[in-house]
């Protein structure tokens, strides 16, 4: 494993992105976040700005207002970029199947590499979802 | 400075963290994770694919011959299934490390042994 | 000061500050605010129309997915609303059960609120130690219900889970420290110099203005007005507990602090009492599938304020009409009017003083009749109509 | 006339080479800009995890031993990143300014004895020449968030500039006060003049805790982080950066770090000095740690300050204390 | 139910034949049924006299036809009064109440944006909108649109011009 592979598992920064969910899942990854999971512990840092961010964490289901913003966030992240669905929502909209404005998951718009179900998943889930990512990296 | 105290404690305590993949909290009794079926018990009435909100389960054949798929990600985990489940042919598991890269994976098949 | 120029700022859906995607435009005059342009529903998904299409069962999950904080709160309005029309009446312990729930999400929320506020001017120590106390209720979460958000414990006709008694003890054991953690936490946001220098006479909201613009909840309370849905139109068992509605009469973000701890300290009161005081018994009643025609208002103390639903039924196993009005929607005009004048430095924490939640305002279906260019939610006519005031 | 010139210019020109090589290796390796990196790469991680251990959490922690190798990861990746120009800023600047936010620190770096007493350049004026690199810092910063043409990082920079007309005349105060005591306008005479009488932190302990305040604000860090103030502008100034410009804008930072940790130490911890048998060096680097974690104390113990009161507050104590601090040195006292 | 009993006595005596029906189903619940004339005066007198000062919501029912527009009014915090009246839905217009709740500002906007009420005298009816690409005269919450239909709609115009 080179230099820089190896830097890029280590320093997943990660920007966060709720295109139309409950909150359920922001609460969750932001409890990641603190000292009872402490994210940071791997590395994990949340950016407010896109450029900075390796990881697109998205939560909730796509709404038709938001998803050209999603897709601008995503265009806006440098290569190479990463998006992870966290939640039930952003997988496949199930939750709000019968609401009309509800698209259903992120894949119809961007390419998902980790799906993390769960309504909303446990933090320690999150963590589960983002080092089988890591994972995922290292072998590519 | 009441707060310049309360920091400084930290330094002489062990931090909050649970170091997660590497150290797991016991699950509570009740914990819902991933719903199972039990095949065995099952008499394929179909409540548990009526009543379920988010349309996760599919049914194929009817009665004693029925399949059952579980989506994983359509799932929200709320257990009305295993509720309604006059059999009690559904549980709730302590599964919930389900992250996966791959949706068409993320399905559960429960077939008869026949 | 002034830099000449007026700058516009969005605050819109990837901003950090706000975890949903509402959004605002800022006309800011160097650090002033001059303009504020809401435009919320970024996250509308259309919800109200989904309750047409589910059974009275699948809907205690949709209403408890309005929003993931006072998700509590969504399921209990709806379930008194549909035993209502059915003309069942929860189980005196399931009653005390929605009680304690309820109050814990309170806690939940007011403790994550405390946190999120203390994020937005930059103490992120303190979000820090916020954050890792409220765990305590999030593990009683999952020891009650099995899932530390979106607990499914309301179901029509009671509850779904008991609280035994080997968990009463645990659960009293967390209190007593999250008791001693929140006071600590009350005295460091009354004494620390950085957050008053942030807090004080920041984001005015007068009572009047508060009345008028029909503000809910602690944006009410902080100035000065009683006015608590379990105090005044009692549901669960509400009537049962002596409780106080704590008022402060700053009207700022300091009022709205402090009101939402001493809260807390008041639930932890309000469990304890609950817990000890639960009768024994069964926790749910069986009810039918088909609800009789018939139409109720429901109303319950959220976190964030009164939350009112409305059901009308037609004799089938889905309902015909229903509605959501959160909490925060009511407040937006009354956050119009402290964020105007103000800093732009100002604008996180006074946002955040009403504890916005955009998730449970889209469900307002909003729709553009008639193809207007400009689609930003232009709020001057209603400051002109209010500033005045 | 017999001397040979051509042995005596290949004499004089061996000996400017190996001279050349050593100040070379003096510059880019030990004690220049490499181990500089290093020590830059150390003290954020100094940082990070002590503002983790006060906040009762781990910080970085599976990246190396304790995660000491965390700011090295993070550096690699971002020079790993795309780096994206945005099609509105203003191309040389916005190219130019990482450059030198990250040489400024670098160089002025270079006036601080860190092996011995003495540093690597040292002149009589040194220390105004620090205070100078200071506002260019700032100035870099200013124009970084201009050329980016949107409108957080505007704001950020002109939150920037307005914030250093607060800190930067107390700073340039306060920092007069060691060379009034020491007599010399250098820091390495500062330096060898505090190991022969006392730390100046006894002697001066106001012009210590102004000093202290203004590089809080110096290094953009709560309660002074008003011009990338997360909640409000995102990133403020640094908002458009990505890759390779944001791996040098953060070692740059990192930089800064290093730099006024080693201010405070020799201009008032007594810098570099010989401690029994301990190596000036361990000396030194004990003493900026030390200075780290201070400021890292107080960035976990504040709010932010809003950009009128960060001003006012520093017009109306800090300008006021540091002109004290003058008067009391000019009184006699702490000289 | 005799503080509820005593405000319904009242609001007959005030608005005589034009109360249609009024009903106190349980303990701090009253429902009022109004012709749509008598909307202001019933509003000014309920304020201003009766003191049902806040405002919870303004809910719309398509009743099929026609369009109910009910205000969920709330006395000191307590008793809700709900206040109906039907409009048809050819011409759905009723007179605003934001010069007596000024609360009311969003409540209306939201209705009229969901239903196509429309709100004579309101300072700002410009659309509270959501999909801007939204078709006009296309209320999602009339019964009219199946959930199929109101899907097309929204997927069709995902499409939006870059605004700023
Ligand atoms: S997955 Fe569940 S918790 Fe997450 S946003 Fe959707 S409904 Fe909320
Ligand atoms: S747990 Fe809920 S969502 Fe999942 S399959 Fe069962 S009923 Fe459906
Ligand atoms: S409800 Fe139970 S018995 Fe009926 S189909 Fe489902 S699992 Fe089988
Ligand atoms: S309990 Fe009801 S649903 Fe289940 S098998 Fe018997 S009759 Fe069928
Ligand atoms: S809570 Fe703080 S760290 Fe998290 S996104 Fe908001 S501003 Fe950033
Ligand atoms: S008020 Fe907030 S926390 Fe509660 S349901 Fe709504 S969005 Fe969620
Ligand atoms: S509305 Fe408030 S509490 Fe809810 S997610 Fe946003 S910041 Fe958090
Ligand atoms: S304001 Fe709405 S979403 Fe937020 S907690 Fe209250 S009801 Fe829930």
């Amino acid at each position: 494993m080179n230099l820089f592979k190896w830097a890029r598992t280590k320093s997943p920064w990660i920007i966060h992105f709720n295109t139309g969910g409950c909150n359920g899942c922001d609460i969750e990854l932001t409890a990641a976040l603190t000292p009872r999971f402490d994210l940071e512990r791997f590395g994990i840092l949340l950016e407010g700005s896109p450029r900075h961010a390796d990881v697109l964490v998205v939560t909730g289901p796509v709404t038709l207002q938001v998803k050209d913003r999603l897709v601008r966030i995503y265009e806006q992240m440098p290569e190479p970029k990463h998006v992870i669905a966290t939640g039930t929502c952003a997988i496949s909209g199930a939750p709000f199947k019968e609401c009309y404005n509800v698209h259903g998951g992120i894949d119809i718009v961007l390419p998902v590499d980790a799906y993390v179900p769960g309504c909303p998943p446990k933090p320690e889930a999150i963590i589960d979802g983002i080092s089988k990512l890591i994972q995922k990296i290292k072998k590519e | 400075m009441a707060f310049v105290k309360e920091a400084l404690k930290q330094l002489f305590r062990r931090p909050a963290t649970l170091k997660y993949p590497y150290e797991k909290l016991t699950l509570p009794r009740d914990f819902r994770g991933r719903p199972i079926w039990d095949m065995e018990k099952c008499i394929g009435c179909g409540l548990c694919f009526d009543v379920c909100p988010s349309g996760a389960i599919k049914m194929i054949g009817k009665g004693l011959e029925a399949e059952i798929k579980h989506y994983v990600d359509r799932c929200m985990f709320c257990g009305q299934c295993a509720e309604t489940c006059p059999k009690n042919a559904i549980t709730m598991s302590e599964e919930y490390e389900l992250a996966g890269f791959d949706r068409s994976k993320m399905l559960y098949e429960y077939k008869r042994d026949t | 000061m002034s830099y000449g120029s007026i700058i516009k700022v969005p605050f819109g859906p990837q901003h950090p500050a706000l975890k949903e995607p509402g959004n605002f435009l800022f006309e800011v005059d160097g650090e002033i605010v001059v303009d504020v342009k809401p435009r919320i529903g970024y996250n509308h998904r259309g919800v109200e129309k989904a309750f047409e299409l589910r059974t009275y069962i699948q809907n205690i999950y949709l209403a408890e997915r309005i929003c993931g904080i006072c998700s509590d709160a969504h399921t209990t309005c709806y379930t008194q609303a549909i035993e209502e029309l059915l003309g069942v009446e929860a189980p005196p312990r399931a009653r005390y059960i929605r009680v304690i729930i309820a109050e814990l999400e309170r806690i939940h929320s007011h403790a994550l609120w405390v946190g999120i506020a203390a994020h937005e001017i930059g103490f992120d120590t303190l979000f820090m130690y916020v954050w890792r106390d409220r765990e305590t209720v999030l593990d009683m979460f999952e020891m009650i219900s099995g899932n530390r958000i979106h607990y499914a414990m309301n179901t029509i006709g009671g509850v779904r889970r008991d609280i035994h008694a080997d968990m009463v003890s645990k659960i009293k054991k967390g209190l007593d420290l999250l008791e001693k953690r929140l006071k600590y936490y009350l005295n460091v946001v009354q004494t620390e110099q950085t957050i008053l220098k942030r807090a004080v006479g920041v984001g005015i909201l007068k009572p009047k203005d508060a009345v008028d613009l029909c503000a809910v909840g602690p944006t009410l309370r902080a100035s000065g007005i009683k006015n608590d849905v379990r105090v005044d139109d009692p549901y669960a068992a509400y009537d049962e507990i002596a409780f106080n509605v704590i008022t402060h009469d700053g009207c700022d973000v300091l009022s709205r602090i402090l009101v939402r701890c001493e809260e807390m300290l008041e639930s932890i009161k309000i469990i304890r009492y609950g817990l000890d005081s639960m009768p024994e018994g069964i926790i749910r009643v069986q009810v039918p599938m088909k609800v009789p025609q018939g139409e109720v208002v429901s109303r319950v103390e959220a976190p964030r304020g009164e939350l009112i639903h409305y059901a009308k039924s037609n004799g089938t196993t889905k309902p015909e009409r229903y509605k959501v009005r959160s909490p925060t929607l009511g407040n937006i005009p009354a956050l119009c009017k402290m964020l105007l004048g103000g800093y732009v430095a100002d604008i996180p924490i006074v946002l955040a003083g009403i504890d916005p939640c955009f998730a449970c305002m889209d469900r307002m279906a909003f729709v553009d009749v008639k193809k207007n260019k400009e689609w930003v939610w232009t709020m001057q006519q209603l400051r002109r109509k209010y500033a005045k005031k | 006339m017999g001397l040979d010139y051509a042995a005596v210019e290949k004499e004089v020109c061996k000996k400017m080479t190996a001279e050349t090589i050593v100040s070379m290796i003096r510059i880019l390796v030990f004690p220049g800009a490499l181990f500089l990196f290093t020590l830059a790469f150390f003290y954020e991680w100094v940082d990070r995890k002590f503002f983790a251990r006060l906040q009762n959490r781990y910080g970085p922690l599976h990246t190396g031993p304790h995660g000491i190798l965390q700011p090295i990861a993070d550096f690699f990746k971002l020079l790993s990143k795309e780096d994206i120009t945005p099609h509105a800023s203003d191309k040389l600047v916005f190219i130019l300014a990482p450059i030198f936010y990250f040489a400024l620190p670098l160089t002025t770096l270079f006036v601080i004895p860190i092996l011995s007493q003495t540093s690597l350049i040292s002149f009589e004026g040194d220390l105004i020449f620090v205070i100078f690199a200071f506002t260019l810092i700032i100035i870099t910063v200013f124009l970084a968030g201009w050329s980016s043409i949107n409108r957080f990082s505007t704001i950020g920079s002109m939150r920037a500039a307005v914030q250093m007309l607060g800190y930067e005349i107390p700073m340039g105060l306060v920092m007069v006060g060691p060379a009034i005591a020491a007599g010399s306008l250098s820091i390495s005479r500062i330096v060898e003049w505090q190991s022969l009488n006392f730390w100046l932190i006894l002697l001066q302990p106001l012009g210590f805790a102004v000093f202290t305040v203004c590089l809080l604000a110096e290094l953009q860090f709560v309660p002074f982080d008003i011009p990338e103030a997360e909640t409000e502008i995102v990133a403020g100034w640094r908002t458009e950066f990505s890759g390779r410009k944001l791996a040098l804008l953060r070692l740059g930072r990192d930089l800064e770090l290093v730099l006024a940790s080693a201010l405070i130490t020799s201009l008032y911890l007594g810098g570099s000095q010989q401690f029994w048998l301990i190596p000036p060096i361990v000396i030194f680097l004990v003493k900026t740690t030390f200075a780290v974690m201070l400021l890292s104390l107080l960035r976990a113990v504040f709010a932010r300050f809003r950009i009128d009161q960060m001003l006012s507050g520093m017009w109306k104590y800090l300008l006021p204390l540091a002109a004290l601090q003058i008067i009391l040195i000019q009184l006699g006292l702490g000289g | 139910m005799e503080k509820e009993n005593e405000i319904v006595e009242k609001l007959k005596d005030f608005l005589k034949e034009k109360l249609v029906r009024a009903t106190v189903p349980k303990k701090r619940r009253i429902f009022i049924y109004i012709k749509k004339d008598a909307l202001k005066d019933a509003m000014k007198y309920l304020v201003k006299d009766l003191k049902f000062k806040h405002l919870s919501t303004i809910t719309g029912v398509d009743l099929g036809g026609e369009i109910e527009v009910i205000y969920h009014l709330a006395h000191e915090g307590s008793i809700v009064l709900s206040i109906r009246l039907t409009v048809s839905e050819k011409n759905p217009s009723i007179p605003t109440i934001t010069d007596l709740i000024p609360g009311a500002v969003l409540y209306e906007r939201e209705v009229h944006d969901l239903l196509g009420v429309n709100f004579e005298g309101h300072p700002d009816l410009s659309p509270l909108v959501l999909p801007e690409e939204w078709p006009q005269g296309v209320y999602p919450l009339r019964k009219e649109h199946e959930l199929e239909h109101l899907r097309e709609i929204t997927s069709k115009k995902s499409k939006r011009e870059e605004r700023n």
